[in-house]
C-alpha cells in the first residue's frame, strides 16, 4: 500500500442524514436502480451508500404504454409511470434480498391520495428499511401525485399527515417544476420533514417530427440527466441554504466532479440515476470521484466541503 | 389453451424467470456465467482491449472491422472472446456509440454470429439516428463499450427436426446466429426487405439453412409481397414445422403469431422497445403479455427480446 | 432550375404574426444575435423572417460583472445583466443600420418598474420597427423584471398597462420558471398580447469546483441551448393548446427539424438563441432545413404543420 | 493625463471602432477584408477544406500536424490560406473543438503565426478542460470548423524602434507572431513559466528577437521568480522602450501596465474571458474599460483581445 493509499483511508466518507448512517454519500436514484438486484452482477452494492428503490405504490402497478423513454440532448425523457408490484411483494421478496448488502434501503413511495401515501407509510414503518422518501411530484401519472408537491400547501398537508404515520426517517423528494422551490421546501421542513431531496425531473415533451406524435405513448414525461444539472444544482444550492435538515442532491450526476458541485452547494447526500443506464457502475464512480476530490485538497472528510460554496461578490 | 413452448411444460422454458434458468444450450447458464474467457483477452487480435476492465458483462472491446453491406448497412466485427464464448442466439448487446453526451443510452443490436475461434463476434445494423450514425463512423482498432450478452435467447431443443425461420428488414440479423447454432434440423427461411437493394447477407442465410425464400414489396427480387405470404402459403400447402422462429417489424409478428397458432406450431418472436438500462432495472422496455387470464407488462430487455408468440398481446 | 428547386419555391414559407408578415417563421432571439450588425458579415440577414435585439432598458446598463456565461451539458448559462445603449441610442444608431435589410425588427425591453416599460414602448411605439417584445422574466437582474413573469397578477397587470402605450404589435414573453406556464399564458393573452413567445432561460448554476465558487460571477444565469428543448417543447404545446394568439416557440433550437417539434406543437414562429454562437448561420440553416422538410412531406405552406400534433391515445 | 497610444493620438489608433478602422498593418483593413485567397483553397495541403464553404471568416479547415510540446501543450498547424494571409498579431481564431454536444461554445485560442507562402497558421494550447482535450485529439486529416481571424491585433507602428514584449503561461503565444511581424525594431522578450517543464518555443522565440529573458516560479530554469520582475529590473536599470507589449494572467499585466505608466512607455495588453459568440453580439466577454471619467464594460472579443493598458481597469 503505498502513500496515496493511506491518504485515501484516511478520509471519511460517511455521513448521516436524518439519522441514517451511510458509509458514503453516494445513493442509488429511485426509478433507476430496480431493486438493486439487476445491478448486482455489476457493482458491488456493498459500495453504495444507499439504494432508493423503484417507487411503490399500495397495489401493484403496471405503469404506462411504451414507448415510456426518449433521447433528448444529454437527457432522457421517462414515463414509466410507477410500474411497480406494490408495497407489500416490495417487503416480501425485495427487502430480504437488498438486506444482504451493507447499504442502506430507501423506500420510495408515490400514492393517489394522501390515505395511500399514510397507509404505505404505516406498512413501511414496520419494515427492514431505513427511510422513506415521499414521491410527492412524479410527472408521469395522470391523476396523483403531481398535486401535491406543486404548492406550499399540498407539500404541507401532506407532509404533515405521513409524518404522523411514519416511524422512519422521512425523506421528502420535491419536484423542480415550480415556481419557488425554496417555499415548497420550508413547508416541508416546518411540516416535519427530517430530509429534503431534489430534484425531481423536469416535465418536457419530445416530438417525432415524421410521425408527428410525441415519442412517448404518453406524450410527456420527466427530463432527467446530465441537461438538467445546473437547474438541479441551483435548487439544491436554494433549498440548503434556507433549511435546517439534509439535503439530498440529484440531477444529472454522472461522476464525482458533479457530486461535488451539489455537496458545495449544501447537498450532505447525493443521488444518482440516469447515469447508471450509460454506466452500470456509476455510483461507485461517483463516489470513488468524491474521494478523489477531497484527497486532492487534503480534506479529511466529506463534511469538509458540504456546504462551502463562496459566493461570488 | 395454445400451442406454446411453456404450456407444453418444457422445463427448461417454463422455468427461466430473470436470469437464473437453466438451458440445454451450451450446456450453462446463458447470463450468469462466471467471467473467464473474456478477462479482456482476445486471442483474435492477440491484445487486450483498452480502457476498462470489463465488469459483469460490461467490457470495452476493439472493433476488428466495419463494412459496408448496403445504403445505411454495416457489418461491425467486434474482437471479444467472452461474448464469443458465452452468447446464445437471439440474444443482443447494448452498445455505447460514443463517449461523452452525443448520445447518452446505449443501443441494442442483435448478434449476428460469434466466431468462438477468433474470439470475436459480428453485428449487422442499419443507420437509423444518431447512435447508429456514430457507430457506423467508428474504425478498425477503435473500441466499443459493451454490455452484454443480453436478454433472453431463443428456445433451441435438439428434438426440433423442422424449423422455420421468419425475418423481416433488420429483424433478420438474429436469425442467422440461430440457424448456424441449429446444426441438426432441417431449415427453411422466409426473409422479406424492402427490394433488392435492401438484402443483405443472403448468402450466408442460403448457406445456414436448407431452403430460402425471398420477398420483396416492390417484387425487385424474389417474390412480390410480404414475407408472411411466402409463409402462409407454405403453411397452406401442407409444410409442417416444429416451431417457427420469427424477428421484424410488429405487424409482421403479429402474423407470422396468428398464422403459427392457425396451424398449431409453436413460435417464439424477438421483440424490439426502446430501452433505458437494459437489464431490467428501469422498466421502460415495457411489452404486454398475457399473465393468466389478465396481462401486464414484461420488459423486452429481461423477459426478452425472444417471447413465446402466444404470450404476446400485439395491440399495442 | 430542377424540379427540386422548383418544388421549393412553390413552399409558402410566410407567416404572419399578430399582422407581422415574417418571409419565413424563423427569428434571432434577442440577446444572442446583438443588433443584427455583428452577424451581417456571417449570414444574409435578408433570409431571416425577423430580428430580436438585444433587451434594451430605458437608460443605458452596463450588465453583470464578468465572467458572464458559462458552459453546461449541452447548454449554456448566461448572466449578461441586459448590458445595452437604452433604446434612445438603439432608435439612433441601430434601427437606421437594420432597416437596411428586409427582416422584420422586434425590440425587446425590459424595465425595473411597469412604468418604465410603459414608458420604452410609448417611445417605441413611433419608432421604425415592427413589434416590441416584453421581456417580464429575465433571471440576470436582481431587483426588477423577474417578479412580473412569475405570477398570474404581475403578467396581467404588466401586460395591461404597457398594452395602454403600445401601438405597436405586442409579444409577451414568458419566463419558464414557473409552477403553470399555462396560467401565465392565458393572463397574458386576456391583458392584450398579441402574441406570446416562449421560452426564455432557466434558472440555473454552475459551480467551479476547484474555486469553490460559482462559474458566474453573478452566481446564477440562465439556462439554454439543447438542454432546455424537451422543457421547451412541452411548454410550446401547452401554451399553444390553450390561447389563440400566436405562439412564438424557443429554447435548443438549432436545426430545422427541432423547429419542426415547435411548429407541429403548435408554434407559428420560432426564435434562434444560443445556436447563433456555434454557428453564425443558425437561423438560415433552421429556415431551409424547415423548408426541406415542408417538401420532404409535399406540404405547400408552414401552416400545414402548425399545430398538427397529434397526441398519442 | 497619461501615456496611452489613444491620448497620444495617433489617428491610426484612435479611429477604429468596431471593425471598421484601417489599420496601416499589411495595409488592409483586418477584420472586413474580402474572402479571397481563402475560398477554401488551402495551398498548403493541395486541396479544398471539406465540408462547408466558407462564409464570412467561417470555415472548415484541415488539420497539417499536431505535435505535443510539453506536458498538455499542443500546436497544431491547420492549412486556410485565408486567415494566413488574413491574420494579425493579436487576434485568435474561435475553434469548435467538436461536432456535436460534446462541448458547445467554441474556444478562443490565439494565433502563433502563418506561413503564407504554404497557407497555413498554427496554434499552441494548453488541455485545460473538454474542449481542448478533443482538440489534443485531433488527427492530420481531421477538419477543424473555425472562425477566424477575429479581433483587434497588436498596434504595430514603423516608428517603434525598440520594443518590449512580455509573456506568461499560455500568454505568450500570440507574442510570437507580433515578434515575426516586428522586423524592423530591437525586441526584448521577457517570458515567465511555472517551472522548466513548462517552457516551450523558447527556440522560436530566441531567433524571433534580440534577447529572451525567463524567468520562472520554481528557478528551475532562467531566473527564478516572476517575469514582471525581469521586466521591473531593466526597466530599473534605464532599459527604455517604444512600447510594450504583454501578454499572460491578471495579476502580470496589471503590473506590467503599472511598470508601463511608471516609466512612461505605452503599453497594449491582450485580454482572455469567457466567450459565446466571439463576435461582437452576446456581451459576455465583459472586461472594465475606462470611458472618459467613468468606466464602462468593453468586450474582449471584439474591442480587444488587445487593448491600451491604460484603458482597463484591472480590479476585476
Ligand atoms: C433487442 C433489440 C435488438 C436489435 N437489433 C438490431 C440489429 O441487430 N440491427 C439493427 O440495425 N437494429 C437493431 N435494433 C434496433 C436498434 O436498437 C435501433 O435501430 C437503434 O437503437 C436506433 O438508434 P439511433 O440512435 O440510430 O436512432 P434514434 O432514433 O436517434 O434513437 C433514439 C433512441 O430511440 C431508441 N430506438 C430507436 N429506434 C429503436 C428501435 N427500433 N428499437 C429500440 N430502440 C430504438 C434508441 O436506442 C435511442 O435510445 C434492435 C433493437 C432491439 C430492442
Ligand atoms: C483571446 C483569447 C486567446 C486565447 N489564446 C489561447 C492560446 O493561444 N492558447 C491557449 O492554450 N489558450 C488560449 N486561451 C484560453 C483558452 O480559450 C481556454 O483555455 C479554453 O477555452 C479552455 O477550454 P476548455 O474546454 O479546455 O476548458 P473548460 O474549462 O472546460 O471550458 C469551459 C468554458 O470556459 C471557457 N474558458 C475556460 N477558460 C478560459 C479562458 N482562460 N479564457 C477564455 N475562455 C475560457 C471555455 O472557452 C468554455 O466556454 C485564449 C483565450 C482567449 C479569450
Ligand atoms: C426511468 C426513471 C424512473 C424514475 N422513477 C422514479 C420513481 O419511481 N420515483 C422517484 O421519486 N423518482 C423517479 N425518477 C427520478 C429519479 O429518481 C431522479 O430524481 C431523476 O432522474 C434526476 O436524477 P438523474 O438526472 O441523475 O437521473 C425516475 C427517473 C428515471 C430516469
Ligand atoms: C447570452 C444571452 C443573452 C440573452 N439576452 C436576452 C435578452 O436580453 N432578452 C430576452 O428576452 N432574452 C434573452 N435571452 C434569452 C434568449 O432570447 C432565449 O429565450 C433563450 O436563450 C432560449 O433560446 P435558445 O435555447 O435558442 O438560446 C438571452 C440568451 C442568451 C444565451
Ligand atoms: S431497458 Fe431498463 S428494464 Fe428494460
Ligand atoms: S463573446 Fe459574444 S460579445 Fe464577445
Amino acid at each position: 500500500m503505498n502513500l496515496t493509499d493511506n491518504m485515501a483511508d484516511n478520509i471519511n466518507m460517511q455521513v448521516e442524514i436524518a439519522g441514517i448512517k451511510l458509509k458514503n454519500p453516494v445513493i442509488a436514484a429511485s426509478g433507476t436502480f430496480g431493486f438493486g438486484r439487476e445491478y448486482a452482477e455489476y457493482v458491488d452494492l456493498n459500495k453504495i451508500g444507499g439504494i432508493s428503490v423503484k417507487g411503490l405504490t399500495l397495489q401493484k402497478r403496471r405503469g404506462n404504454k411504451p414507448p415510456r423513454i426518449a433521447e433528448t440532448p444529454a437527457g432522457i425523457l421517462n414515463s414509466v409511470g410507477l410500474q411497480n408490484p406494490g408495497v407489500k411483494e416490495f417487503i416480501e421478496k425485495e427487502i430480504p434480498f437488498l438486506r444482504k448488502f451493507d447499504t442502506a434501503v430507501i423506500a420510495n413511495i408515490a400514492g393517489n391520495t394522501i390515505e395511500e401515501y399514510c397507509e404505505m407509510a404505516e406498512i413501511l414503518s414496520s419494515a427492514n428499511i431505513d427511510a422513506i422518501e415521499l414521491n410527492v411530484s412524479c410527472p408521469n401519472v395522470k391523476a396523483g401525485c403531481v398535486a401535491f408537491g406543486n404548492t406550499v400547501s399540498g407539500i404541507s398537508e401532506i407532509t404533515r399527515k405521513v409524518r404522523a404515520f411514519c416511524k422512519k426517517p422521512l425523506i421528502v423528494k420535491l419536484t423542480p417544476n415550480v415556481t419557488d422551490i425554496k417555499e415548497i421546501a420550508k413547508a416541508a421542513e416546518d411540516s416535519g420533514a427530517d430530509a429534503i431531496s431534489l430534484i425531481n425531473t423536469i416535465l418536457g415533451m419530445a416530438i417525432d417530427i415524421h410521425k408527428r406524435r410525441p415519442v412517448l405513448a404518453n406524450n410527456m414525461g420527466g427530463l432527467s440527466g446530465p441537461a438538467v444539472k445546473p437547474v438541479a444544482v441551483r435548487m439544491t444550492y436554494e433549498v440548503a441554504s434556507i433549511v435546517k435538515i439534509p439535503v439530498i442532491g440529484m440531477g444529472g450526476i454522472s461522476s464525482g466532479d458533479d457530486a461535488i458541485e451539489f455537496m458545495l452547494a449544501g447537498a450532505c447526500a447525493v443521488m444518482v440515476g440516469t447515469a447508471n443506464f450509460v454506466n452500470p457502475e456509476a455510483c461507485v464512480d461517483v463516489a470513488e470521484g468524491i474521494k478523489k476530490y477531497l484527497e486532492k485538497y487534503n480534506y479529511k472528510s466529506v463534511y469538509d466541503i458540504i456546504g462551502k460554496l463562496e459566493l461570488n461578490e | 389453451m395454445t400451442n406454446s413452448g411453456a404450456q407444453k411444460g418444457t422445463p427448461l422454458d417454463a422455468q427461466p424467470v430473470g436470469r437464473k434458468g437453466v438451458y440445454p444450450y451450451l450446456k450453462r447458464t446463458p447470463l450468469d456465467v462466471q467471467f473467464t474467457g473474456g478477462k479482456g483477452v482476445s486471442p483474435y487480435l492477440n491484445r487486450t482491449p483498452l480502457d476498462v476492465q470489463p465488469v459483469g458483462r460490461k467490457g470495452v472491446y476493439p472493433v476488428v472491422r466495419l463494412d459496408a453491406l448496403a445504403p445505411d448497412i454495416y457489418l461491425m466485427r467486434i474482437a471479444s472472446g467472452y461474448i464469443a464464448e458465452n452468447a446464445l442466439p437471439g440474444q443482443f448487446v447494448n452498445i455505447r456509440s460514443c463517449e461523452g453526451i452525443n448520445t447518452l443510452l446505449r443501443r441494442p443490436i442483435s448478434i449476428l454470429r460469434v466466431d468462438r475461434d477468433k474470439g470475436a463476434f459480428d453485428i449487422v445494423f442499419q443507420v437509423r439516428g444518431k447512435g447508429t450514425g456514430m457507430l457506423a463512423m467508428k474504425k478498425a482498432g477503435d473500441t466499443v463499450d459493451i454490455i452484454g450478452p443480453l436478454g433472453k435467447p431463443f428456445f433451441i431443443n435438439e428434438s426440433f427436426r423442422k424449423i422455420a425461420v421468419v425475418g423481416g428488414g433488420i429483424g433478420i440479423f438474429p436469425l442467422l446466429f440461430l440457424l448456424k447454432e441449429m446444426q441438426s434440423a432441417e431449415k427453411t427461411v422466409f426473409l422479406g426487405f424492402r427490394n433488392k437493394e435492401c438484402i443483405v447477407l443472403s448468402d450466408d442465410f442460403e448457406k445456414a439453412c436448407d431452403s430460402l425464400h425471398i420477398a420483396t414489396d416492390d417484387g425487385s427480387a424474389g417474390r412480390k409481397g410480404l414475407v408472411t405470404g411466402l409463409l402462409e402459403e407454405s403453411l397452406d400447402n401442407g409444410q409442417t414445422f416444429d416451431i417457427i422462429y420469427a424477428c421484424g417489424p410488429g405487424p409482421m409478428l403479429k402474423k407470422v403469431a396468428y398464422l403459427a397458432k392457425k396451424h398449431n406450431i409453436r413460435c417464439q418472436v424477438s421483440l424490439e422497445q426502446r430501452m433505458g438500462c437494459g437489464i431490467g432495472a428501469c422498466l421502460v422496455c415495457a411489452c404486454k403479455t398475457k399473465q393468466g387470464d389478465d396481462w401486464d407488462y414484461s420488459h423486452v430487455c429481461k423477459d426478452g427480446p425472444v417471447f413465446w408468440s402466444d404470450q404476446i398481446i400485439f395491440d399495442e
